[in-house]
């Protein structure tokens, strides 16, 4: 059951399966263990992200192909569902619209960009999604009638989503289970389903052909596969998973603006979450997006600390100022791809392979 | 054996030089086609020296990103760090002579400006070093971890240069001399972008000669070519790489100088920003070629100002579509380089 | 007998997974013109490579000239005194032939500072130096590219010229002149190292002949020696295997 | 008699260079013709021909009579031209059993199926373990395809090629770089194959002797024209070849 569940990919290592079942139990127990808006908030957003980072993964460790228009996909799903609200009214009809709606956008622009400009080298392909998340973004913000511009949208959400329903919670150990925590349970569920998924494509003889492009196009070519349709194909799967993490994050959020999906830095955290996850293993999507956004709190706070401490040395307080936490995980990032570039989960598994 | 077969007639055929003329058609005819669609004459002198100025900037920033690349298939992510480096040493300095950049007196400004960009581009040729030797020699070769690591030079360089020149937007004036426009006819030429257009073309011609003129130039241009072989006649080519490479970067920042000085303010982010021009530049041009990257920046620079003025929404997307358009015309670009 | 110019002992080189060279041992005396015999596979390009530098090898030794060469980079090797001409011929097609040339002097900056005399003996071996001299290596057939390559080898004197299968896809004519030259460059008392698959080509120059076969030197004599023999010929070449019978 | 693959006319041109040149040639089905030429003659870029990796400047390829000339390599792939390369050509980090399951796979056209789990196709393993017998790797199936060492990395070349299951199998000098004792085993797999009766074997081999005692036929390729074809102890004896080989006379 397990089996068929994880695809037949299990961790194999015991300390990632025991990583792995401790992210889950947190996640799911979050609202029970560590009351308060904040501690749900981060626990929603490694879900989005757990998402996401998978879908990019996808592409950028399963496939071998570096895009930087990610985001835009993920902007895609997040502007679907908040302009839909925003339009037809906090319904489900058009929650159910919207992310239609974008996945259909999503698998347009992805489909062109794959047929243009997969035949081409790596780093041109990395270059020219730049150049068109680049756009993308400039587009975002000058249609403000109907994104908001700069401002983004602040949206309402169907009813069963809002901390006001119900209007008498019930409490459950304590915790009073209102609109917010079915939202979480729902966002969770969602994600836990989506992750399945995306695993079963990875390990379908569909998902071996990405591998074995990555390893060597040539030769796959050579088998018979017609390598610029697994591409694209790969292409266009990601980008949709993408949209379906933006569709989450406009309903968890309430709101959506050009900096919470669509902004060039979400799409370094993501890189910075694949890699020192693990590229080439879906489970480097869920340990990677824990730490990142753990550390991004937690490290900040510990960076608050230390820069009040050494407020009398000059270019050491600035180095460790909160603002600057980017700069310490740019250069973890750095260190990982030299060091150990299969990531946190590469690591352990060829541990376990070491010592059985 | 017959000897006379020795002065077969294939031995005696002289090979044709073919010069590819077309792409270099392409911005008359654009400036040309400009004409009717701007209006006015004067609108239009206006416009066609904003977008060579403007395309002259980009191609000294980006001179030296598409040479790094022809030589030693690099592409750097992180060459807007360059840009960013040499345009906020441009703040500090300049900060450091209001009484020289205010003065009326071009001289006076100029004996302001030139320190300025000297020192830009000394210490990003400086950074440019550091960056060589730190984030792209371990990478050589590996595509798909260069662009990862380039990437992340880029973040960590630009979380550094907040630690030493803060996060926010700072202002940059242009000395005093370069503000205002002249008047050509009834069209009025801001001086600034005829200083720019003419540094352009200074570093246009310098990189020329120096690629067609110098054995340096001619090792360069053979290395792009085959680097093996450059090594076999007994040249160190990574060393003329660094050499290259560290070049590059001090163009960039002086190019990052002029960009902020063409803005007037300074953000940490503003490499990251003009790192998109620049690919797009070094794709439309062929990437690794010179000339390409020449016609390429100028073009950038032309149809973003033409748009701009005549259809200000098309203009954030006219890079865009002329890179598709180039590309669907070329897909090597304008000036593909031959890598046999 | 002296010590030769270039020995190599045990030479063993891998590129990646494969295992190339199985332990050459080679030597090259000065003054004469060594040919390394032997079929597609046998190992021949990658010694000249491993000696060049441009593969290391994984064992053994090389010594050129007294010095032991063995870990040295590409570029040191090239400036003790060897030239290299390789299978792909490396000439650089946007560069015109005289700028090709230049690149191979050490001390010209541009083609007026080369050695007019010498430049004037390569243009007799080989016309049609002179002929393209300003024009884009690129635009020059096959084997005209051949003998730039080799031009460019010789633009000024060295110790030890590498040469990968000079007359590889020549029409006839260009191989006799290729003949000429090489003859002609006999005379200098140049140093060579000869690859080839073509033995006419082979038996007309060498003075010395090392047969190469999975990743060995399996025989070394004279060139004279093997000339004569028919039987060693079938034996090591496996050329003329049915031919006799 | 319909030729299983026939190439007429077939050229193809670099800059000014003909690489192959106008070679009109018929394989019968269930024979092995050895191709033979010098080094530069064009016979991996005449593969590379047949089997689609370039496109001919001039001329076709026929299979069973049909004009393929227009297809893609996966494409001809499919229609049963099988090909193992002259340098190793693998999946480096995927196990034995994973690169031999890519090629059977693809022979049951199923690289598009993204939602069943890829072990769970028993009869693909199983025929990927039928092979993976043949060339004795059972012991390896679970190493990655780069642990090999060098022999065993040849040997999975040709057993990729026997998962295809195709109707034309090409082999490029399969024993390039192989230990002495590493040989017989590869041309065992090939004789195998040969006296099956139905296939069609291309081979490009330098050893005489190799060729001589299992080819039905030898072409021979100089400077990128066929110029010699028939028997092979008659093609081996004939001036042509040793020309081919020794070079041109030339005068003294």
């Amino acid at each position: 059951m397990l089996h068929r569940l994880l695809s037949g990919d299990l961790p194999r290592s015991r300390v990632l399966a025991v990583l792995l079942i401790l992210i889950v139990a947190g996640l799911f127990l979050v609202p029970f263990i560590f009351p308060g808006a904040k501690a749900l908030d981060v626990a929603a957003k490694i879900c989005i992200f757990i998402v996401l980072v998978a879908s990019f993964d996808l592409l950028l460790g399963y496939t071998g192909i570096v895009s930087f228009a990610h985001t835009m996909f993920f902007g895609i799903g997040a502007y679907g569902v908040a302009i839909a609200l925003t339009r037809l009214g906090p319904t489900w009809t058009a929650v159910a619209a919207g992310a239609g709606l974008a996945l259909l956008v999503s698998l347009a622009l992805s489909l062109v960009i794959g047929l243009f400009s997969l035949r081409v080298k790596a780093m041109f392909y990395a270059m020219i999604t730049l150049a068109v998340a680049t756009a993308f973004q400039t587009l975002a913000s000058q249609l403000s009638d109907f994104t908001g511009g700069e401002d983004g949208l602040s949206i309402r959400v169907p009813e069963l989503l809002t901390s006001a329903f119900p209007e008498v919670p019930r409490l459950f150990l304590g915790v009073a289970l209102n609109g917010k925590i079915i939202s979480y349970y729902l966002l969770a569920a969602t994600t836990v389903v989506l992750f399945l998924v995306m695993l079963r494509i990875v390990n379908s003889p569909f998902g071996r052909v990405l591998q074995a492009i990555r390893e060597n196009e040539f030769r796959a070519e050579a088998l018979g596969y017609k390598t610029v349709i697994y591409r694209t194909a790969s292409n266009v799967l990601s980008a949709l998973f993408a949209t379906l993490a933006g569709v989450l994050l406009a309903l968890w959020l309430h709101y959506n603006g050009p900096d919470t999906s669509l902004s060039f830095e979400i799409m370094i955290d993501l890189l910075l979450m694949v890699v020192i996850g693990g590229m080439g293993t879906m489970y480097g999507s869920v340990v990677g997006a824990t730490i990142f956004l753990l550390a991004q709190n937690y490290l900040q706070d510990l960076m608050k600390v230390a820069s009040r401490g050494l407020s009398g040395v000059p270019v050491l307080r600035d180095l460790v100022h909160p603002d600057r936490w980017l700069l310490w995980l740019g250069v973890l990032f750095i260190l990982s791809v030299y060091r150990f570039p299969a990531g946190i989960v590469g690591k352990l598994r060829m541990k376990a392979v070491v010592k059985p | 054996m017959n000897s006379t077969a020795t002065s077969a007639p294939a031995l005696e055929a002289i090979p044709k030089v073919k010069l590819d003329l077309l792409p270099m058609l392409l911005l008359p005819a654009l400036a040309l086609l400009a004409i009717p669609l701007t209006g006015s004459f004067s609108t239009w002198v206006t416009l066609t020296f904003a977008g060579l100025a403007m395309g002259m900037i980009i191609f000294i920033i980006a001179s030296g990103l598409t040479l790094v690349f022809g030589l030693m298939d690099v592409l750097n992510f992180g060459h807007g760090v360059f840009i960013t480096v040499g345009a906020f040493l441009a703040v500090t300095m300049l900060g450091l002579m209001p009484a020289w950049t205010e003065s009326e007196h071009l001289w006076r400004n100029l004996a302001a400006l030139v320190p300025a960009l000297l020192v830009a581009m000394v210490v990003a040729g400086l950074v440019g070093l550091v960056f060589e030797r730190v984030i792209i020699r371990p990478v050589y070769g590996q595509p798909l971890k260069q662009i990862l690591i380039t990437m992340g030079g880029m973040i960590v360089g630009e979380e550094l240069i907040k630690v030493i020149w803060g996060p926010q937007a700072v202002p940059l004036p242009l000395p005093a001399a370069f503000r205002g426009s002249l008047l050509m006819g009834d069209a009025a030429v801001e001086k600034y972008r005829i200083i720019a257009v003419v540094l352009g073309l200074a570093v246009f011609a310098v990189l020329y000669w120096v690629l067609s003129r110098t054995k340096i130039g001619l090792l360069i241009r053979a290395g792009v070519h085959d680097r093996e072989m450059v090594e076999s006649l007994g040249y160190r080519i990574r060393r003329l790489f660094v050499g290259v490479f560290v070049a590059g970067s001090a163009l960039a920042g002086l190019g990052g100088v002029m960009w902020g000085l063409y803005q007037q303010s300074v953000t940490p982010q503003i490499g990251g920003q003009v790192n998109v021009l620049l690919f797009i530049v070094i794709i439309i041009g062929g990437m690794g070629s010179i000339g390409g990257c020449f016609v390429g920046a100028l073009l950038v620079g032309l149809v973003a100002n033409y748009a701009g003025f005549m259809a200000p929404k098309v203009a954030l997307f006219s890079n865009i579509l002329l890179m598709v358009l180039v590309l669907l015309w070329r897909p090597q670009g304008l000036f593909p380089v031959g890598k046999r | 007998m002296s010590t030769p110019l270039l020995q190599l002992e045990g030479v063993h080189t891998h590129i990646g997974a494969y295992h190339i060279l199985h332990g050459v041992d080679l030597q090259v005396a000065q003054g004469e013109l060594t040919v390394l015999l032997g079929r597609n596979g046998a190992g021949k390009t990658t010694t000249l490579r491993t000696i060049m530098g441009l593969w290391s090898a994984s064992s053994g030794s090389i010594h050129f000239d007294g010095q032991d060469m063995t870990a040295r980079a590409t570029p040191d090797i090239a400036q003790s005194g060897i030239a290299y001409v390789p299978e792909n011929m490396g000439v650089f097609g946007d560069l015109t032939v005289a700028e090709n040339m230049l690149l191979a002097a050490r001390g010209a900056q541009r083609a007026e500072d080369l050695d007019a005399a010498r430049l004037e003996w390569i243009f007799g071996l080989f016309p049609a130096m002179k002929r393209f001299w300003e024009h884009p290596a690129g635009l020059l057939s096959g084997g005209q590219k051949q003998m730039l390559a080799v031009a460019r080898a010789i633009v000024e004197p060295r110790k030890l010229l590498l040469v990968d299968e000079p007359s590889k896809g020549l029409a006839p004519a260009i191989i006799q002149n290729m003949i000429s030259a090489f003859r002609e460059l006999k005379q200098t008392d140049t140093t060579i190292l000869l690859v080839e698959q073509n033995f006419n080509f082979a038996r007309q120059l060498g003075d010395q002949v090392a047969v190469m076969d999975g990743g060995r030197v399996v025989h070394a004599g004279s060139m004279a020696a093997l000339a004569e023999d028919e039987d060693l010929q079938q034996h090591l070449l496996g050329l003329s295997l049915a031919s006799h019978q | 008699m319909t030729f299983a693959l026939e190439t007429r006319e077939l050229t193809i041109r670099f800059g000014g260079h003909v690489a192959v040149n106008a070679v009109s040639c018929g394989f019968a089905p269930g024979t092995l013709t050895a191709i033979v030429g010098p080094n530069g003659a064009g016979k991996t870029t005449y593969f590379n021909l047949i089997s689609g990796q370039l496109k001919a400047s001039a001329g076709s390829v026929h299979l069973q009579g049909h004009d393929i000339s227009g297809l893609s390599a996966p494409q001809r792939s499919h229609k049963g031209i099988g090909r193992a390369f002259q340098l190793t050509n693998l999946f480096p980090n995927l196990s034995v059993m994973e690169n031999i399951r890519l090629a059977v796979q693809s022979r049951a056209g199923m690289g598009l199926n993204m939602w069943s789990i890829w072990s769970s196709h028993k009869d693909l393993i199983r025929r990927a373990e039928e092979v993976l017998e043949t060339v004795a790797l059972t012991a390896k199936r679970d190493l990655a395809a780069a642990a090999l060492p060098h022999g065993d990395q040849r040997k999975l070349e040709v057993a990729i090629l026997m998962a295809l299951q195709p109707d034309i199998f090409m082999f490029d000098e399969p024993t390039a770089g192989m230990s002495v004792d590493e040989v017989p085993v590869i041309l065992d797999l090939i004789r195998g194959l040969k006296t099956q009766g139905d296939k069609t074997i291309l081979l490009v081999e330098h050893k005489m002797d190799v060729v001589r005692e299992l080819a039905d036929r030898i072409i021979v390729l100089h400077n990128g024209a066929l110029v010699a074809d028939g028997d092979p102890a008659e093609v081996i004896a004939s001036p042509i070849v040793q020309e081919a080989y020794l070079g041109i006379e030339v005068a003294k």
